[in-house]
């Protein structure tokens, strides 16, 4: 099981604070937001973007990295702290 | 009390500077940037603010950010303390505190953690307009 | 309270903030240099330290500067306090404090005032350390 | 009468806080100057250097500045506040 967080503005997209999804194997970044889109199709077009930062297990992520069973897995809005 | 911390409640500049300059005798300047809830952005008024962040992320970030002031710049110690939650006009919102010998080290490191705070860590504000509440992305 | 002040009382951060910031609810960002009394000089050991001032004329060039801030800086408002008498190791000698809507222009009025502070008000530091009093010129 | 005053290290080679002037008519600061260095010869040296500035009734003044009956003439050396 991993879940996804969504913070900020993409709580109310989604209408959800958060999704557990269950994995057989590890997936990428990319993986998990083309199985988000499916799932959130008013995320889509913020998924395509560049503004949304990925973190996994608190760190940011890129497209490429790993994400394996037991991981917390951020949706990042733009940050606008300070 | 920590010198990177989040919190709810409103911070005290005196205690803060007091923690800051405990660290050492050798401090002759202190640099504070107090980041306050002013009443207008982008020319809307603004009537109450609503700070998220991410629990865990969120001090990790900042107390990254401490770490690389603390080797990037000739200082002797910084502190930040960033508030979440309701915050009404005129309250204070972020304080970064950094201390050196001389007071250019402090002046740099100050205005560069509050940059890179802004840039790395996963707060996000909602203000509160005639409109209604609306979440603010610095880069939309 | 007076925004620019010569005082031989301690003061305190919080009051002097609260004091730049009542002037507009548009303030956003309060940058902050606190002057204080390190243990070293040059490599030297210091004890203590007395202040003495040109009554008048130094209170006069404080105002100047605070008025010079205001005019080429985009800031809302500025203070600044200078402690006179004798100051203790640890303890405060000076406060700028610069108020804006913007961070930026309070960094750069706030660092702007503390080196024009340094460059032309008449106070003037003496040292306590080992080998006696010493007063201090900058510019030898 | 004009009242000179002396400031931080200048008091204790003045031995002295400050010293008054008759004059007769205004006189500059140059020549006040000189009045002065032959009063307190352990000023001579420093009053002929760069470091020290003069203020009239409590504004900088330059070598040319006009002293007139009742001024207040400051004799300042390198600040150190802040």
């Amino acid at each position: 099981m991993i879940t996804v967080r969504f913070f900020a503005m993409l709580k109310g997209l989604a209408k959800a604070e958060s999704r557990e999804y269950k994995i057989d194997a590890p997936i990428t970044v990319a993986e998990l937001k083309s199985m988000l889109k499916k799932d959130f199709p008013a995320l889509s077009t913020i998924l395509d973007g560049r503004s949304i930062l990925i973190s996994v297990n608190l760190e940011f992520a890129d497209k490429n990295t790993i994400i394996k069973d037991g991981d917390e897995v951020g949706l990042l809005p733009p940050f606008s702290g300070g | 009390m920590e010198l990177v911390r989040i919190q709810r409640e409103n911070f005290s500049i005196n205690a803060e500077v007091e923690l800051v300059k405990a660290a050492s005798r050798g401090i002759g300047g202190v640099v504070v940037f107090l980041g306050a809830a002013r009443d207008f952005s982008k020319g809307e008024t603004i009537t109450g603010l609503d700070f998220e962040h991410y629990p865990g992320m969120a001090e990790a970030r900042l107390n990254d950010i401490r770490e690389r002031a603390l080797k990037n710049f000739n200082i002797i110690e910084i502190g930040i303390v960033h508030r979440v939650g309701k915050i009404a006009i005129g309250e204070d919102i972020v304080l970064i505190t950094a201390a050196s010998a001389h007071r250019n080290d402090a002046f740099m490191a100050c205005e560069w953690a509050i940059t890179e705070l802004k840039r790395t860590t996963p707060i996000w504000k909602r203000e509160t307009t005639k409109g209604g509440d609306v979440w603010v992305s610095e880069t939309p």
